[in-house]
């Protein structure tokens, strides 16, 4: 086991604890940290299998951006609770059946795929970008035309509720 | 690069773009009217150039990122024109609101989306126009700001989160097994040859995302809720357009790309039986249903099994759907046309079917066109909808799935108690309460609007209804074959 | 080539706008242009027949000659549907027939309905039917035909509810949309087995296919396409919705009620002759239908004391003695029949509503003594109904002699059963003719003849009714079979149809002296010299309609509710999943798209 | 092959996240996991199957912006509809009948 396998291992186990920390934690602070701690160690995975600029994309747009939302979000919404705001699941075996169906049938599917040795060389900002200009220019547009729609909905969301 | 995008994807959507900017830029300065008219003139000049180019001879397909030309180009001219549609008649309420211009933007992005959507082999873009729909359908439903509505928006998000997170895995199952290649179209020989399971898991995972954008059964929770919650022009286009495009993506999808191929054949019988699901959930559903909005939202589930019959029916099944969902788009974007023309003419209307009665002798004009959308809808000879359930049925048969056809039309059998209903309130109901003076003078200004889109819409509906009766379908529907 | 048809079309659909254009201020003016196209209709199918001459078909129900215009839909080729209009004997008789009456309706309905303010709509609805109906006969292809099928029917349910602020009109046009449609479907999935087995649904190829067809296939589709016959013509179970249909205007009824569209089910089923032919199964039951409706209805009928309820139950009677010819292979005598019913009970219908305009009521036990006061309106009706009676040398008489002859022929217990029915039909009309012309006015209005455009359809109709029969030697040669008519079955007829009348005419008395006792004492009261056989009619009649009274309300209509609360039912079940709980949708989708992938894998394992 | 079980892992517990949660902002967070697992996923996967790496990192990147995209959608609708009425979980978000 080399290095970056140790290394890989560790993100993942990483990722897995982030995410059950965000689903299952029932305090506030600790959300938003495991949430963090996901986010990351998906994006040390990028890094370590693909990319460098995926990678600093991901801790960007995610860390710098979303999570800060959700912050932000989350004061909005209980910023006049004095007590540590509780969090709390509707814990049912039914959703519980669905997830454990979802993870046993994509590992059954998905794991003999991976077994099959792939390309190890990773890519460069400049492959990607090359990419997005040339071959993948229309999805670039259209991302930029979904950003613009982002924008947009964000603004007719926030008046529409103050409109009332 | 650019042969990759053939031009009139491109000027059309450069046309919708240009209106949405200047349509900002007029709201900036606070004319809100004419902005409005820019994004809606956006639009129609996108929707001139589809017909421009149809005009200036045979089309040539020409299949790269974009499969376009021939019947995509006129099905995104139709597009365009539904949006344009639903801009123009809701200028009434979109100018009351402080974000309608934004409204309006959403409404033109969200064509320019369907048009990428609608012939895509491109996953990227599939997931991108997707995602952007999506949006736009819960910032639309929001939009209007009462407590229902954003509460329809927070259900329709997180539904909407769960299928976005299905199709993002779905595709990359997709992704991966055609070996990293984005375009379907060209994996078709590596994704032919991936091991059998996957393959079929992330098709399966595509299809049910496009199932829930398309609000088929068990996917379809979220259609009566955002149909009877967001503004009516709002949901004229959310009802149509994307509709089209989804439709029209999921048949290039299954049978023109690498899911196409042999052992893919179980997705259409996997369609058949979402299909049949939503025709019997949405045709029960109508019965009991009392708001109108609503009742054509369980409508829309029953009618996109019709779409989805149509997909599901093999090579004769291409041109079926096409027909079908044309003339469906059409209809169902009158109907909501029309309930915002009958809103604005008497604001007091809360939307139930109680609150039709009279429509008649009070709204003849307004009574005759809804009349007609809603004949369509039910597919009746003489009108639009029924060449498009017609050939869905003949269809079927064609594949010898008769028993199928059967349960079709002992659905469509039953949908009409709901689409009677709507006829029976606005003819053979009396008013409970008749103050007609106090009515027309609270009639909003700009229901003019809503009422003359409506009249074209139902002329358009009655007219693909009948001229097909004189020239042969063939000649009126080759247009939009694929 | 008979560019008339098109015509006729054109003048329709033209006609139908303009009139509805113009509006209730031009009605005066506009409504002349409802004539045009019903004159086209008759021209077109007169000048074929004057053309092509009797005789020139060859005694086929359909052939592909003649076709006006022909037109493919779906360019594939293998998929291709052809929608056409071809004339042939039997189209042009039946556009003869949809005209002529047609004309007749639209010129009474200018006196009948000068005083109603939505004339405009009236006269355009009218124009379309006649379209509509034209495109039914000439249609080259079952799609054709099912197009117009459906649009004749909507004009119908449009014209029901005509007065639709009543309560009791909205009601019956609503019920009539529903139990047509009920028999429409299993028409179209008759057209889908159709096109499944033979690719095709052009009359002539699906013809030329017959004979290649399996035995249980020809008789499936020969019992769907029978099945929206039944419906629109009326026939038992579905013939509730035909007597409710009188909430229309009296016109309608003699034109979409009596002559032309209820008479589709009798056409259609001719025009697809060769499928009944292989299909004797389905013909036996046809068969017995027509036998149980002719009987059933004809009975209903001498129990009615509305003039129209009268006429209504005895269109499906006749109707159902339309069937019995066919179910017993005579379909000649079926389209003959229809033919000459076309003239006397659109007749009948107008003279009825003539004495509707004239006395003010439809209530036959309030009218009386009509003649001295409607003199044109009672000798018109008095041929009308002997021409109904069957009796010489009026029309009916042939057109019902040939249908009793076959069946008689094809089963004599269905052909007794027949009779009895003709001597019930006497019975009634007799009854309803005393009640209405004869003695004194028993209403409280001042009673009048009517108008000279009301009058004079009357008269041609008059002509028609009594002089058709003149036509079966015609009739015979042009569509094959023989036009003679055999004595034992005439005599036989006459004899119970005098005998019929003389019940009749005693019935009418007694119900004349007590008419405002309720309808048990009206017949219980039928004491007198004959007491014997009016009290044994009279028990029978009581008893079976009230029979037939407890299948329509109890089975018929209970099983309407139940289909109606089981829809309801079902729909609320469903309901379940539309709970409006945000977490319950949400599960729906991850569970659904769980069951996608599941179900993709197992059909694909 | 550890990616993939993790991914499959993550995707399936931020799934149960969405279903279970009762807070919406909470549901937020589990649908971001989600996206996170399913686009890893999408590049373990390409790559695996010999794909090119740029084209994988591009796709993966345009997720990103996507998902980001929805969540300030999402996050803005849960906002608003808090200030609309102090609602912030999503039984409270219930459809109340027509009549």
């Amino acid at each position: 086991m080399s290095a970056s396998d140790i290394t890989l291992a560790a993100a993942v186990a990483a990722m897995i604890a982030g995410a059950a920390g965000t689903a299952l934690t029932r305090d506030v602070t600790r959300l938003v940290v495991s949430l963090g701690a996901f986010l990351l160690s998906v994006a040390a995975i990028f890094l370590i299998v693909a990319s460098s600029l995926l990678a600093i994309a991901q801790v960007f747009v995610y860390v710098g951006g979303v999570l800060v939302l959700v912050l932000f979000a989350l004061m909005v919404v209980h910023r006049d609770t004095d007590e540590r705001v509780g969090l709390d699941s509707l814990h049912d075996i039914g959703a519980a059946a669905v997830a454990v169906a979802v993870f046993a049938g994509l590992v059954a599917l998905l794991l003999p795929l991976a077994g099959t040795t792939g390309s190890q060389t990773r890519a460069l900002p400049n492959d990607i970008g090359a990419f997005l200009l040339g071959d993948g220019v229309v999805a670039f547009e259209i991302a930029g035309v979904l950003l613009l729609v982002a924008l947009l909905a964000v603004l007719v969301v926030v008046k529409g509720g103050e409109d009332r | 690069m650019n042969a990759m995008v053939p031009a009139v994807v491109l000027t059309a959507a450069a046309c919708a773009m240009t209106g949405v900017v200047a349509g900002l830029i007029a709201d900036m300065f606070g004319r809100r009217t004419m902005a409005l008219l820019l994004v809606a003139s956006g639009l129609a000049s996108a929707s001139a150039a589809g017909i421009w180019r149809l005009w200036s001879g045979p089309s040539v397909p020409e299949v790269g990122v974009f499969v376009a030309g021939g019947g995509h180009t006129s099905l995104a001219s139709l597009m365009y024109a539904l949006a344009a549609a639903s801009v123009v008649a809701g200028v009434g309420t979109l100018r009351a609101r402080e974000r309608g211009v934004a409204m309006a933007a959403l409404v033109a992005l969200g064509a320019v989306l369907s048009h990428a959507l609608l012939a895509t082999t491109d996953v990227m873009v599939l997931f991108i126009a997707l995602s952007g729909l999506a949006v736009i359908g819960y910032a639309l439903t929001a939009g209007r700001g009462t407590e229902r509505s954003i509460a329809a928006a927070v259900r329709y998000l997180v539904q909407g989160v769960i299928a976005s997170g299905l199709t993002v895995y779905g595709l990359a199952i997709v992704f991966g097994l055609s070996g990293g290649a984005p375009d379907l179209l060209a994996a078709r020989e590596t994704l032919a040859q991936a091991p059998t399971a996957p393959a079929l898991a992330g098709m399966a995972l595509v299809l049910a995302a496009l199932a829930f954008k398309l609000g088929a059964f068990p996917f379809h929770s979220w259609v009566p809720d955002v149909y009877g919650e967001a503004d009516r022009a709002s949901v004229a286009f959310l009802g149509s357009v994307p509709k089209v495009a989804v439709v029209v993506a999921l048949l290039v999808l299954l049978r023109g790309t690498a899911f196409a191929s042999g052992g893919f054949a179980v997705a259409s019988q996997v369609v058949i039986v979402l299909a049949l699901g939503s025709l019997v959930f949405g045709s029960f559903g109508m019965l009991r249903e009392r708001s109108v909005a609503r009742l054509l939202g369980y409508s829309a589930i029953a009618q996109v099994g019709y779409a989805l019959l149509g997909v599901g029916s093999g090579d004769a099944g291409i041109v079926a759907t096409t027909i079908f969902v044309v003339t469906y788009a059409v209809a169902v974007a009158a109907a909501f046309v029309g309930l915002e023309a009958i809103g604005a003419q008497d604001p007091r209307w809360d939307g139930s079917l109680a609150g039709l009665a009279g429509l008649g002798r009070r709204a003849p004009v307004t009574a005759a066109a809804m009349t007609a959308v809603i004949m369509s809808l039910t597919g009746m000879p003489l009108f639009a909808g029924f060449w498009g359930k017609l050939h869905v049925i003949l269809a079927l048969v064609g594949a010898g799935r008769t028993g199928v056809a059967v349960v079709a039309v002992l659905a469509a059998v039953v949908s009409f108690g709901g689409y009677g209903a709507v006829v029976r309130a606005m003819y053979f109901e009396d008013a409970a309460h008749e103050d007609l003076a106090v009515r027309s003078s609270r009639t909003m200004s700009g229901s003019g609007y809503a009422v003359v889109v409506l009249v074209a819409l139902a002329v358009a509906l009655v007219a693909l209804g009948v001229v097909p009766l004189v020239s042969g379908v063939a000649r009126v529907y080759a247009v939009f074959s694929l | 080539m008979n560019t008339a048809v098109l015509v006729t079309f054109g003048l329709s659909i033209v006609g139908a706008i303009a009139i509805a254009l113009a509006g209730a201020r031009a009605v005066r003016f506009s409504r002349w242009i409802a004539l045009a196209a019903p004159a086209a209709a008759a021209w077109s199918g007169l000048s074929y027949l004057l053309g092509a001459g009797p005789g020139g078909t060859g005694g086929a129900p359909y052939i592909g000659e003649a076709v006006v215009v022909s037109v493919r839909w779906l360019s594939r080729a293998d998929a291709g549907i052809g929608v056409g209009l071809a004339v042939d004997s039997l189209a042009a008789a039946m556009l003869i027939v949809v005209g002529v009456v047609a004309a007749m309706v639209v010129l009474f309905s200018f006196g009948y309905m000068a005083e109603d303010r939505a004339q405009a709509r009236y006269f355009s609805l009218l124009s379309l039917f006649t379209g509509a109906m034209a495109a039914l006969v000439t249609s080259s292809s079952l799609v054709g035909l099912f197009i117009a099928w459906e649009i004749v029917g909507a004009c119908s349910y449009l014209l029901i509810g005509f007065w639709y602020t009543r309560k009791s009109a909205a009601n019956a046009a609503m019920k009539a949309f529903l139990v047509t449609r009920l028999g429409d479907v299993g028409l179209l999935a008759g057209l889908a087995v159709l096109y499944h087995e033979t690719h095709t649904l052009d009359l002539a190829s699906v013809m030329a296919a017959v004979p290649d067809l399996a035995g249980p296939t020809v008789a499936l589709v020969a019992l769907l396409l029978f099945a929206g016959a039944a419906g629109k013509s009326a026939q038992f179970p579905l013939h509730v919705w035909l007597p409710d249909a009188m909430e229309g205007p009296t016109p309608v009824s003699a034109l979409i009620h009596a002559a032309t569209m209820v008479a589709a089910g009798v056409f259609l089923v001719a025009r697809t002759w060769p499928i009944f032919e292989a299909a004797e199964g389905t013909r036996l039951l046809i068969l017995a239908i027509g036998v149980i409706t002719a009987a059933g209805a004809s009975v209903s009928a001498l129990l009615q004391t509305d003039i129209k309820k009268v006429l209504a139950y005895s269109t499906i009677s006749q109707l159902g003695f339309m069937f019995a010819a066919l179910g017993a292979g005579a379909w000649v005598a079926a389209v003959f029949h229809l033919v000459t019913h076309a003239a006397f009970k659109s007749l009948l219908f107008l003279a009825a509503g003539s004495v509707i305009h004239g006395s003010g009521t439809q209530d036959l036990r309030e009218m009386g003594g009509l003649r001295r006061a409607m003199p044109v309106t009672s000798a018109t009706w008095i041929v009308g109904a002997a021409a109904l009676a069957g009796l010489p040398p009026l029309s009916g008489f042939f057109s019902k002699d040939a249908i009793l002859e076959a069946v008689w022929h094809a089963t004599p217990l269905a052909g007794a059963a027949l009779f009895a029915a003709g001597a019930v039909t006497t019975c009634y009309i007799t009854r309803a003719t005393r009640l209405a012309f004869c003695g004194t006015f028993r209403g409280s209005a001042r009673p009048h003849e009517s108008g000279a455009t009301m009058w004079l359809p009357l008269v041609v109709l008059a002509l028609g009714a009594a002089s058709l029969g003149a036509a079966s030697g015609e009739f015979a040669r042009a569509f094959g079979g023989h036009g003679g008519l055999s004595l034992p079955v005439a005599a036989a007829s006459i004899a119970l149809a005098v005998a019929g009348g003389l019940v009749g005419w005693r019935l009418g008395e007694t119900g004349a002296r007590r008419a405002q006792s309720g309808v048990a004492a009206f017949v219980a009261g039928g004491w007198g010299v004959d007491a014997a056989v009016v009290r044994l009619a009279g028990a029978s009649v009581v008893a079976s309609a009230a029979l037939s009274e407890r299948v329509d309300a109890g089975i018929i209509d209970g099983a309407v509710r139940a289909v109606e609360r089981l829809a309801q039912g079902i729909s609320g079940e469903l309901e379940g999943l539309q709970s409006g709980d945000g977490r319950a949708y949400s599960g729906l989708v991850a569970i659904g798209a769980v069951l996608v992938v599941g179900l993709t894998l197992w059909l694909g394992r | 092959m550890i990616v993939v079980i993790g991914c499959a892992a993550a995707f399936a517990i931020g799934l149960y996240a969405v279903l279970t949660r009762r807070e919406l902002i909470a549901i937020l967070a589990g649908a971001e996991v989600m996206l996170g697992a399913a686009n890893v996923q999408l590049v373990a996967l390409a790559l695996a199957r010999g794909g090119d790496p740029a084209v994988a990192s591009g796709f993966s990147l345009l997720v990103v912006v996507v998902a980001a995209a929805e969540a300030a959608v999402g996050l803005s609708i849960v906002v608003t509809a808090y200030r609309s009425g102090a609602r912030s979980r999503l039984e409270e978000f219930g459809e109340v009948d027509a009549e």
